[in-house]
Formats: structure tokens, sequence, C-alpha cells
């Protein structure tokens, strides 16, 4: 096999497999957003600082602007608009509005990828763990105060 | 970020002076020169790729000698465009008669803006560095084979933290 | 009179079932979260049209230069390219932007894009439009420019002296604005003094709030209408529009706003119009909808960023008891390359002139300068946060170099509750308050009683630990008149907000808000006002998302900043809903057989006779009979329409130009924070170990959503007081131009954060609610004052910058002598 | 930003990556891509050809050598290493100083490798394999070579790992009573270093390596006590680049300061 500008990628996302050509410098979090009209998928920055762009790729929360789309050809990946069915909410998404964590909320759904992912792995966080989960995603609307106690409600079932 | 430091060649000083004047050999002092052309004595352009580790600069640079006093001082301009980098150099050395052969004492004042210059001093100040010390060490090469003989520094490959006298500051 | 409440342990849950009729200061469950948390947010760049193009800046590498030539043929030849802008044809078809300031600072020449000369590192110098971002990006990587560098102007100190280069060939000394501020008898108070403390320097740093979503559009043109759509996060299009409008040279109803959600704003996506208008003459010139997203790297580099200033010669009159008497004072304005809604900045920090103090007699000397960095604009706490900074600087200041504690200084200076409502030396009236209450509170959350203890504790594990106070006032409700203090040639007065409700015919309650919310939960307090009046939940109220200047909901000084939604938008929001609430009763009267309005009352979605419940009607049937069958009405209920629309307006008055004297703004939120912060004294790293903020904006009405305001603008300011700095280089580079290099708090970061409330209604608004939101500067000066407390036994520097990151305190404790240098004490 | 137009190929055999690495002009080793990947945004970097590792089941495995050592496959992500029961018996500092860098999401996907090869002055692993004394292996078309930190790291985002090459395995020597630990002065917690350390100490004698000071770790060595450590440093004069987080000034002061801090630190 030789090098290619451009391919054909199969992705499962939220549970539909999708099929596109994209280029190969496509970033993941354009061809979410873009090519799918995922727009739940954010972007903040262009370091990789800010997780705004934060999915779930089979199973592990990367930020979709430093990873190419081709590379997640045969991946399964979640975004926000995959965390709960339409007319529910995942328990994080109803702690999150009721403990107020959020404002504008454009940080949120990368917050609640990095959030899902802390608790797939660890279901009984510390305040410190959950602070470490979110470490890599900004929020400049709320000093983080709310967001960690809204995880750790999240995790101790405390929200219906 | 300035630049600064003094060397001595094993040469005398009309072959050292020679090499300094000569841009066909200037250029091939620089990194991966790719296309070059000289518009007159004073002043010549040349295509460079500039090795930035993770990958390559692609660089126009412009070349003006501003002053020459031969055979003991010249300095030197060079304005570089690139992809989402700009430099500017000034350079400007001093030849003189040493026991050894002839001393140079040089410095160069460089910036560099654009999103390159982003990637922040912490960066770029180190790859300066590198790139003097390699032009530096060519320098050495040259004159020795104008010359006729290997240079003191060539010779012992000098790596840039051994150069003799070396500083950078901002 | 005002009621505390101490921080709550958890923060206060929600649960729907639980809200109790009387919404207003009750924690109602946010409108908007629902779609935000499910991803179903329409933030701008969400927002695509059929064969919209991608714009790309193609933006100047030099701080300071010429443009020699432009090409852009390359770029034009590149597949899926669709067009270029450049400055010739931006001058040629619009005018300069309307300058608020008087000549010759308002002479300057500012337009869309960089025409023949750039003046700050990333302005915009030609437009790119193409099939894909990437695309565009490509193509503006093909245009060529040359440039001539210019000598370039950084130091705000400097770049009014003779023989400095000019910006602007219009604006000699290249100064925007001078004026001096003479308040009280300054002289006799100098006279009077015991003591005079002298400071040579205080420097407030720039920096910006970074929203986390960048500015951007998507502009259609209508060439059968002649009409453009502005799909932006703008966040106040009333300006926008006042601004683009004559530039373009087209009526305001060619330029239609429309906004849904926006990431965060804090004043920084007011001055957008520039881009704007490169956009809107994109659209028209390609006939195509144009979507530009601002990179995070160009919003740093060519977006607002906050005020820089500098104040000299800063003389403080001082009694024996510790009274303060009043300031003197050199402040030197760093605007940036352009004025886009400078120089209102001269007059904004006067709102708050002697800060929470009695200083009654001030003099100060402003003078506003442009440099070769990015153009300056608001920024949460816009212009006060600098001046509030400086007056606690000086509190600080004085209460070390006289040995005072700094609690008891603040106390016997501060004006006091039953002085409210107060007026200022220059004529403002703070309408209610309880300073040294907060500062009690603010006390109680950092554990101030066992300060000592945790001193000793803090050295025995090697650590210097320092206290600090800090204070705002978060002025709010702008009467606009301020500006002709700054330009006595301006037309500009008062405030204005609009809001509609209407009944419509299946009994929906619909309200519409002239507002552009970044995030201040304005669905949810609006319907808890509208709730209240009618009798329903806020459940049965509609609150349309955003703004859209087609909905006629909009007027001269409508979007959303400076600290007024709950004065301005919930008080036409109330207007509005009074009026409804008078028609239903109306059409329920005459339905119910009452005589008057007087026997009918609202309750549950029904108006109802007061002396027989069962003879009730329901809204649902209110608006059917007004809408669909309004032949049963008498013909004297045939005007009313159920759809009310209601424009607040501040008592303002005009202030006295000559004085620079009126009352500025309507309301006066009052923020006291405490801070405990640990020293390496081996390598200046510090960290907040305590944190309390306190916050007085009157009536809440949703305690959560006013903590949440709390806690966020806390948060900026503890990130602004220690890393977040726009840093340039000797060449006009910005040195921190991501979020890699510009390290904004996050989780790990922040202090434990408590809060707590008082509340002082304001006895001007309709809802004894006060502005509030930008009350976190407080934490700039609390961070500086405990600096300075924990390095007090280090050879007592003074701390004189906002901004302090670890190597700043690391040079501080190396050579305090330096900094003790900017003061002496004069004892009379 | 945006990347620049560039080609692709995700090997599935060492061999075949190597081939590749070596066919095309301007290719380059795809790993992590949380610096490469930003770079590129940038267009500070337009390499014409990316060779993806990920598929490189070989270059992702732990495992402990014969003499007690652990061998790292370049492609172990961050978290791979924090997770490693192996890497926490033979070298927990590993782990641990993984634990510290950037975030969740960049340690899913950053790899020890990229770390190492990307060689940015702030990165952490660099002073940690230079202060372990760690070999890398590098190979090309001409087959293998093993080589020290002193010899691989070349320069800022550049090591002796040449066009056509590709690090496959990081080599860290067994601990024998060596005691390590690092130490750093980072903006804000857990934030990009301003200066850091990385120190193994055995029988008083201790082999520190500088970072954020030069264009690659800088190493001394010298007694544990604090005074010899201070003198080691002052000797090694260093010349490190000032920027807005710090002058050179305060990053010749911090270096000692966390030299010191993680000798002792290790010696605890």
């Amino acid at each position: 096999m030789e090098p290619v500008a451009g391919q054909r990628i199969s992705v499962e996302v939220n549970g539909e497999r999708q099929e596109r050509d994209v280029e190969v410098r496509r970033l993941l979090v354009h061809f979410l957003r873009d090519d799918l009209d995922l727009t739940g998928t954010h972007v903040g920055c262009d370091t990789g600082n800010c997780g705004a762009c934060t999915v779930i790729v089979d199973g592990m929360a990367v930020k979709s602007c430093m990873m190419l789309a081709v590379q997640a050809d045969g991946s399964s990946v979640q975004t926000i608009e995959g965390l709960a069915p339409d007319d529910e909410l995942h328990a994080l998404q109803q702690a999150f509005s009721s403990f107020h964590a959020l404002q504008c909320g454009y940080c949120t759904p990368g917050m609640l990828m990095s959030a899902k992912h802390l608790l797939d792995h660890n279901p009984e966080p510390t305040e410190g763990e959950i602070r470490r989960a979110i470490q890599g995603n900004i929020c400049r609307c709320t000093g983080y105060v709310n967001i960690v106690e809204a995880i750790s409600a999240a995790a101790k079932g405390e929200v219906k | 970020m300035k630049v600064q430091g003094e060397r001595t060649f094993a040469a005398p000083r009309a072959t050292v002076w020679s090499v300094l004047q000569d841009p066909a050999q200037m250029a091939e002092l620089m990194p991966h020169v790719e296309s070059f052309d000289v518009q007159d004595d004073r002043r010549w352009k040349a295509n460079v790729k500039i090795p930035l580790g993770l990958g390559s600069l692609r660089m126009s640079i412009k070349f003006e000698k501003t002053e020459e006093r031969e055979p003991e001082f010249s300095r030197l301009n060079a304005k570089g465009t690139g992809v989402g980098a700009l430099m500017n150099l000034d350079t400007q050395f001093n030849l003189s008669e040493a026991d050894s052969g002839t001393a140079m004492a040089w410095e160069a004042d460089v910036r560099i803006a654009g999103p390159v210059g982003s990637m922040g001093q912490r960066v770029l100040q180190p790859i300066v560095n590198q790139q003097v010390q390699q032009v530096l060490t060519a320098l050495d090469a040259r004159v020795a084979k104008a010359a006729g003989g290997p240079t003191k520094g060539a010779e012992e490959g000098l790596s840039p933290l051994e150069e003799e006298s070396y500083t950078a500051e901002q | 009179m005002s009621e505390t409440t101490a921080a709550p342990d958890k923060p206060i849950t929600v649960e729907e079932q639980e809200v109790a009729p009387g919404f207003i200061g009750v924690n109602v469950p946010r409108k908007e979260d629902r779609r935000l948390v499910q991803g179903e947010g329409v933030f701008v760049d969400d927002v695509k049209r059929h064969g919209m193009a991608y714009v790309h800046f193609v933006r100047s590498p030099y701080a300071h230069a010429a443009i020699t030539r432009i090409d852009v043929s390359r770029a034009l030849e590149l597949d899926g390219v669709y067009g270029t802008l450049i400055g010739e044809e931006v001058a040629a078809e619009t005018d300069p932007f309307f300058q608020i300031a008087p000549p010759p600072g308002g002479d300057l020449k500012d337009y869309a894009l960089a025409v023949g000369r750039v003046r700050h590192v990333g302005e915009p110098v030609v437009a790119v439009a193409a099939a894909t971002r990437e695309l565009a990006r490509d193509a503006a990587d093909l245009v060529e420019v040359d440039y001539e560098p210019l000598e370039t102007v950084l130091d705000p100190e400097k770049a009014a002296d003779p023989g400095t280069a000019l910006l602007h060939d219009e604006v000699p000394r290249n100064t925007i604005w001078h004026g001096n501020f003479d308040y009280g008898d300054y002289d006799a108070a100098l006279a009077e003094a015991d003591k005079v403390v002298r400071i040579k320097r205080l420097h407030f740093h720039r920096f910006s709030s970074t929203p986390l979503e960048t500015s951007g559009a998507v502009v259609e043109y209508n060439r059968g209408t002649g009409q453009w759509t502005i799909h932006s996060n703008n966040q106040f299009p009333g300006f926008a529009i006042i601004m683009m409008g004559p530039a373009l040279k087209v009526g305001m109803d060619k330029l239609r706003f429309v906004s849904q959600d926006i990431g965060g704003g804090f004043g920084n996506k007011i001055c957008t119009h520039v881009q704007l208008v490169a956009m809107c003459l994109l659209a028209r010139k390609l006939n195509r909808a144009v979507n530009w997203t601002e990179w995070r790297t160009d919003q740093h580099t060519a977006n607002s960023h906050g005020n820089e200033r500098v104040f000299l010669d800063v003389e403080v009159p001082v009694k024996a008891d510790g009274t303060l008497l009043g300031f003197k004072t050199r402040m030197i304005d760093d605007c940036g390359a352009y004025t886009r809604y400078e120089p209102l900045g001269c007059i904004i920090w006067a709102q708050v002139t002697p800060g929470c103090y009695r200083w009654r007699h001030v003099r100060v000397d402003f003078t506003q300068v442009c440099t070769n960095k990015s153009p300056c604009g608001p920024n949460r706490g816009y212009s006060r946060m600098q001046h509030l900074w400086f007056t606690e600087r000086i509190i600080d200041i004085v209460a070390r170099e006289l040995e005072l504690d700094p609690v008891e200084i603040r106390k016997r200076n501060y004006i006091r509750a039953d002085e409210m409502p107060y007026e200022t030396p220059n004529g403002c009236v703070y309408d209610s308050g309880d300073y040294a209450r907060c500062l009690d509170e603010a006390l109680k959350l950092v554990g101030y009683e066992s300060i000592e203890e945790k001193r000793r504790d803090a050295e025995s594990r090697g650590k210097l630990l320092g206290f600090g106070i800090g204070s705002t006032l978060d002025s709010g409700t702008n009467n606009f008149g301020q500006s002709t203090l700054v330009n006595p040639e301006l037309q500009f007065s008062g405030n204005n907000e609009v809001a509609t409700v209407k009944l419509d015919i299946f009994g929906e309650i619909v309200v519409t808000l002239g507002t552009t919310p970044q995030g201040q939960s304005h669905e949810t307090t609006a319907a808890q006002v509208v709730a209240d009046i009618l009798h329903v939940s806020p459940g049965d109220v509609t609150v349309r998302a955003g703004h859209d200047s087609y909905w006629n909901s909009h007027a001269g000084f409508s979007g959303t900043y400076a600290s007024q939604f709950a004065v301005t938008g919930l008080g036409a929001v109330k207007g509005a809903t009074d009026k409804l609430a008078g028609e239903i009763k109306q059409i329920g009267a005459a339905v119910l057989g009452a005589d008057s309005t007087d026997e009918v009352e609202l309750e549950g979605g029904f108006v109802r006779r007061k002396d027989n419940p069962e003879a009730a009607l329901p809204f649902m049937a209110c608006g059917a009979i007004v809408n669909a069958n309004n032949a049963v009405l008498p013909l004297e209920l045939r005007e009313i329409t159920l759809n009310c629309r209601y424009v607040y307006v501040p008592p303002h008055q005009l202030p006295d130009k000559e004085r620079k004297y009126g009352n500025l703004t309507l309301t006066y939120a009052n923020q006291i924070h405490a801070c405990v912060v640990e020293v390496d004294p081996e390598t200046g790293v510090y960290e907040i170990v305590d944190y309390g903020a306190v916050d007085d904006c009157g009536t809440r009405i949703n305690p959560q959503i006013v903590e949440g305001q709390v806690q966020g603008a806390a948060a900026q300011s503890i990130g602004a007081a220690t890393h977040e700095t726009f840093l340039y280089d000797e060449d006009g580079n910005l040195l921190t131009p991501n979020f890699y290099d510009y390290h904004v708090p996050h989780a790990l970061d922040m202090p434990p954060l408590r809060t707590a409330s008082i509340e002082s209604p304001s006895p001007f608004t309709p809802l004894g609610a006060k502005g509030m939101g930008e009350g976190g500067g407080a934490g700039l000066s609390a961070v500086a004052s405990a600096l300075q407390d924990a390095l007090r036994g280090s050879g007592k520097p003074i701390v004189s910058d906002s901004s302090n990151p670890y190597h700043r305190v690391w040079e501080l404790l190396r050579n305090p002598e330096q900094s003790r240098e900017l003061v002496e004490v004069e004892n009379r | 930003m945006l990347l620049a137009p560039v080609e692709y190929a995700r090997p599935s055999s060492l061999d075949e990556a190597v081939r590749l690495l070596g066919a095309y002009d301007g290719a380059r080793a795809l790993a992590g891509g949380q610096t490469l990947t930003n770079v590129m945004k940038a267009r500070a970097a337009a390499p014409d050809v990316l060779v993806d590792l990920n598929d490189l089941a070989e270059l992702r495995a732990i495992s402990r050598s014969g003499d007690g050592g652990l061998e790292l496959g370049a492609m172990v992500t961050l978290s791979e290493l924090i997770r490693s029961p192996e890497v926490g018996e033979a070298r927990p500092i590993l782990a641990g100083v993984a634990s510290q860098i950037a975030d969740v999401q960049v340690r899913n996907r950053g790899t020890i490798g990229g770390n190492i090869c990307s060689n940015d002055p702030t990165n952490h692993l660099p002073p940690v394999v230079a202060a372990l004394g760690a070999t890398m292996t590098i190979r090309g078309e001409d087959g293998e070579r093993t080589i020290g930190a002193e010899e691989f790291f070349l320069g800022v985002y550049m090591t002796a790992v040449q066009p056509g090459e590709l690090l496959t395995r990081i080599a860290i020597p067994p601990a024998e009573g060596e005691r390590d630990a690092f130490a750093s002065v980072p903006i804000g917690k857990d934030g990009t270093c301003i200066v850091n350390a990385a120190a193994t100490v055995r029988d008083g004698q201790a082999r520190i390596a500088l970072g954020c000071v030069a264009a690659v770790p800088l190493l001394v060595t010298s007694a544990a006590e604090e005074a010899a450590v201070r003198q080691a440093v002052q000797d090694a004069q260093l010349d490190p680049p000032s920027d807005v987080h710090a002058s050179a000034d305060y990053r010749r002061h911090l270096a000692a300061v966390v030299a010191v801090r993680a000798v002792q630190e290790a010696t605890a």
C-alpha cells in the first residue's frame, strides 16, 4: 500500500456507520462538524488545549482536533449527540443542569464527554480525580465549582 | 534575538574575506539551499529549507550587503519570507589579524515573526543558536578549503557547545 | 435592610416539582440547559447555508508597516476559490467607521481591512473566500503582500513623547484623548493631610476574558431587497448597527442581526463590526453566504484586549487616624492600534471614581494613547476594573506604609450603609449597599479569625502566608450621556431595552427579548418574572432563544453588556407583562361580566372573578377570542392585541459636560473578595489556598445563577492575576497568542472557592435588582494584596503590577528594594 | 488552524513502515499526533507524507527485560505507561511523570516515543530517559542501532532519528538500587514546565537531567548533597532561553532548585 491524499473512510458514529470520502488533512472535528453536521462538538482553540472538541474514540476520550479523520477509519466514535437517546438526558446532562454547571454551554459537550470517560473508568471518583479528569477542558464561565459538584453528584446517583 | 561570538581561522585575512564576500560561497554556508540567484555583487536571493525538527520551513531570502570596508568589516541584511513566517537577519563581522591567522568577531540580530514565531522563544532561541553554529562550522570548512588546509575548528569538528566564546540573549 | 445567606456547603440543586409559586428569588432550572447539554445549541459556526463560502483573513506579520503591494492572482487561480477582498475595495465601497473621540483623536481612519498601512500584528489585510475552510487557508498562503516596515510604538508611557513615530498621521503625539478630572478641593485636602503617601508608578496589564467560542459570522446578502442577514455572536447589535450602517451607507433595517447561542462574550464580542463589514462586502461581491470563524490565534492577536493602564505620580493625603482624604494621579491608558469602542474607557472608570471609599477630593489627569498592539475594547469590568484595582492598591500600600490594619483602614473609609444612597464627588449616586458587612462575610469565608495560626502553620512548612482583600463596584445600566463627557458633540444619552410578551391563540405565552445572552440565563429569569406577574409557572412561558432584530424587539442600546439585564432587560419584561396582564383582565372582566378589572384576578392560567373563582376564563380562551373570535368583544375592547411591547428607559439625566459631573449608571452592585496565598520563598511559586467572594447585587432573581456569575468572574480575575497576560516583544509580536502560552485556569488551578451574598435591594430599579456579573475584578486586587502581605517579612516589597506570575514574585523576593523605591511617605 | 495537503499511509508492519519512510522524501512518522498535528495546523511543519504508526502492535509492547529492566515500545501511550504494572514495579517514576503530562485526552493519544522524539524543550520525558540512562533503538532500512540519550537528543524537535528511520524501542535499565525522582516548576498545576529535572541516585551519587534550559536535556552528575548538586548545576554554566514565563536568570535559578529537590526526593 502506498500513501494517498484522500480516502473513503467508514466510521461508526453514535452507533451508526458513516462512510465518506475525506482528504487526509481533514481533522476529525471538522469531519464530525462539517461532513456529518454533528455540530455539538466544538472548536475553541488551535493548539489542542481547550478540550471543547473532546469525543470518545473506541472508549478513549480524545481531542478530535488532534486526530485526522482518516485515523478514525474503522473506529467507533461517540459524540455529545450520542450521549443519551434524543428524548432522554444522561445522568451527567441532568446533573449539569441541576447544579448550574454550564452558562454559555460552549465547553459543555467536551466537558460532558470527559466526565463520561471518567465515570466509565472510575465510577466513584474523588474531587481530586474529577478535577484531574477535566483538566484538559477549559471553561471560561463557571470557575469549575459547579461542574465538579455535578460530576460528583452524577457519580453518586444523586440526580434524577 | 541577538547572538554574537568570536572565532579564529588558521588562514590569512584576505582568504577569509574572499569567502565572506562571495555570494556563491556564502550560499553554501546556509542550511539546505534549494536554489540560488545572484543579482549583483551586493544583492542575491536564495530559496532555503530551514529544518525545524518536526518539519522544515521553506523560505525565500533576499540578501543585501549594507556596508563593507575591505578587508576588515562587513554588514549584511537578510529578509526571508515563507508560509507563516518572516525572518529578518542583520549580521556584521570584524576581521583582524591574529597570530594564529584571522580573528573574526561577529554578531547577528535575528527576528522571526508569524505563526512560527508563535511557537515561542523557548523553541526558537535554541533553534537559531543551532543554525548559527552550523553556519559557523560550515564557514570553517569553507575557509579551510579556500586556504588549502583544514582550520583548527573544523579539524576538531567544533560542536556548538564547545565553541570558543558564544553567547545568546534575547 | 438586607439579609445574609452564608455559602451553602453544597450548591443549591433544583428539582422542578419543588418550585413554589412566587418565582422571583427561586432557583428555577435553566430553560437554556436542555439544548446545550445535548449539543443542540446553535452557535454561529453551526449555521450552514447552501454554497456557503469559508473566509480566511490574510493578516499582518508586522506591527507597523506600509503595504507596498498586494497580489491575489495566485490565490484566485486555485480551484474552489470564490474571490478575495482587499483594502482598496473596502476604502472605495465604505466610509471609515464613525469615531467616538473628538478631533484630532477622532480623525483617525479605521476600515474593515488595512488600507495602505498595517498597525498591529494580526491586522486583517486580505480576505479570501473558498469552498472549504482548508482551501481558504491554502489560498491565503498564496496571497503576496509586500511591506515596508515602519518604526513601532509599543510603550504607552513613551507614545506621546515628541519625536515618537505616529500610528495615524491625523493623530498628533498618538494621543487619542486627554482630559482633566478635578473633584472636591484636592489642594485643601493635601494641606489638611497629616501624612502624604506617594507612589511613583502602578501598572494594570493587558489581558482579556478569551471567550471559549471565538468570534464569527455567517452573512447572507439579498440582492432583491439589498438586505444583509448577519448570523453572528456579536453581543451588542445596537452598537454594531450604529457603526456599520454609516460605514456601508445603508439604513439600519438593511442590517438584520441574528444570534441564538453565544459561547461567552465578556465584552470581547462587542467590537466585531469591523470584520462583519468585510463579511457584508464579500457576501455582496460573491453573491453567496460567507462564513467567518476566527481562529484562537487570531482572537488573541487581533481581537479586543482589555485596556492596559499606567498610574503615575500617585499622591494620597491621609489623616493621622488613617482617614483617606483623596488622591491625585496621572493615568495613561493604552487602547492599542485603533479606537473601536474607545475612548469611552476614558470616562467609564469615573462611574466608580472613589471606589468603595469616602474619598471626597480627587484629581486625575487622563491620557489615552494608541500603540502598535491589538485594539482594546470592553472586557468584563471594562475600565472600572483597572480603576478599582488602583484604588485597592492605594489602600494596601498606604496601610503597609503607615502600618495600619488592612481590615480596619477599609472599614474606616468605606462608604457606610446609612449613607446610602451616596453621592460621589463626581455626582454618581451609589444606590445601596453595606460594604463593611460584605467584608465581614468575606473574612468568615476564608477563616480570617485564625489567620495567624495559619500563618505559623505555613511557616512551619517553609511557606510564606499572605492574606488579601479586594473589592469592586459593578456599576450597571449605563447612562450613555457619559459619552458626551469625552466628546461634547455626541448625541447619546440614557439607555433602553425592549421586550415583547404576547398571549397567543392557543394560550401560549411568548416572550421576545432585545438582548443577546452569552450564558446569563435570560430565558430563565425572564420566564420567572413573567410567571410571577401572570400567576403561571415558568414552564408555561416560552422565551424565544436568542436575538433577531427582525422581531421588532430591539432598541438603540439593545444587547448584553455592562451589567444591566436584571434592570433593563427584566424591566422591559416586567413592563410588557404588566401591560399584558391588564389586557387579559380587561377581556376577562368583559367576558365574565365584571364591572371593572379590579373585580378579576389572574390565577393558574385563568382570569377569574374575585367574588366567584368558579367564574373563570382560561388564558387560552382569551387568546382565542382576541385573535380569532373578536366579534364577541365590545367595540371599545377591540384595540386589545394581547401582544405587548415595552421599552424600559432608566431615569437617567444629562450629565454636566463642563464639570464632568452626574450619575453615570443606575446601579452599583458590590463585591468583596478575600484570599489567602502560600508563597514558596525559594521560587516565588505561590498557591491560593483559600478564596471567598461576597456579592451584593440587590434582589436576586435566581440566586443559583447569580452565584454562578460570581464564581466565573472570580475565576477570570484569578487567572488574570496569576498567568494570563498579553505580552509583546520589542517588534510588537504577541508572545501569548494561544492557550499554550496564555495559561487560563483549568480545574486543577482553581482554589477552593466559597461564596456568600447579602441583598441590599436597589431603590431605583423595577425589581430591586442590580446588574451584576462583572465584579470579578476584585480577585486581581485580592491576589496582589495577599502577595504583598506574604512578602512583608522579605524586605516589604510593594506589589505594583496587576500581573503577578511566579517570575515577578521571585523578582520581588530577590530585589525588594527596587519596588520600595516606588513609594515614599511624607510626614507632616 | 488547518493542515496543508498531506499524504497518508497506515502500514500494518514495522518493515512496511520503515520502507514507506525511506521511499518518500518528506515522509514523517505519525505517532500520537499530539504535537505534530498542532505544528502542522500552524503550518510551521508541512511533511509531504504521514506514516501512521498506530496499527503497529509490536510498538505497543511493555515488557520486563532479562536483566530486570523495561522494554517500552515507542507507541506505548502515556495512559498505558501510567497503568502498566511492569512500569510500576521497575521504574514507577515513568508512570508518575507521565501522569503530569498535559491532560487525560492527550495522554490517551500521546506516546512515549512521540514525547521524546518531538523533544520540545519543555517536554517531561526527555530529561527522564536521560537521567535513567535509557537507550533508544532506531530502525532504518539498513537495520537497527541503539544509542543513549547523549547521542539521541540533537536539538529542539530534533533527534538522531533520521529521515527514513523510526524509533522503535526505549530500554530502561534495571533500578538496581537506584532511586529516581522528578521535580518541576510548571505554569499552574501540572501545566507546561518552566523548568524540570529528573534525578537518579545511587550510593550517594546523583545523575541529574535538566529540562527546559537548553535545546536538549542537560546531564550533570554530582554527589547527592545539596551543596554539591548546586555546584554541579552552576558548573554547567546554563544558558537558558528567556520567554514570557521566565527570564534566563529565573530559569537558571530554578534549575538549581529543581535539581536539588529531585535529588532530595530520590534520597528521601
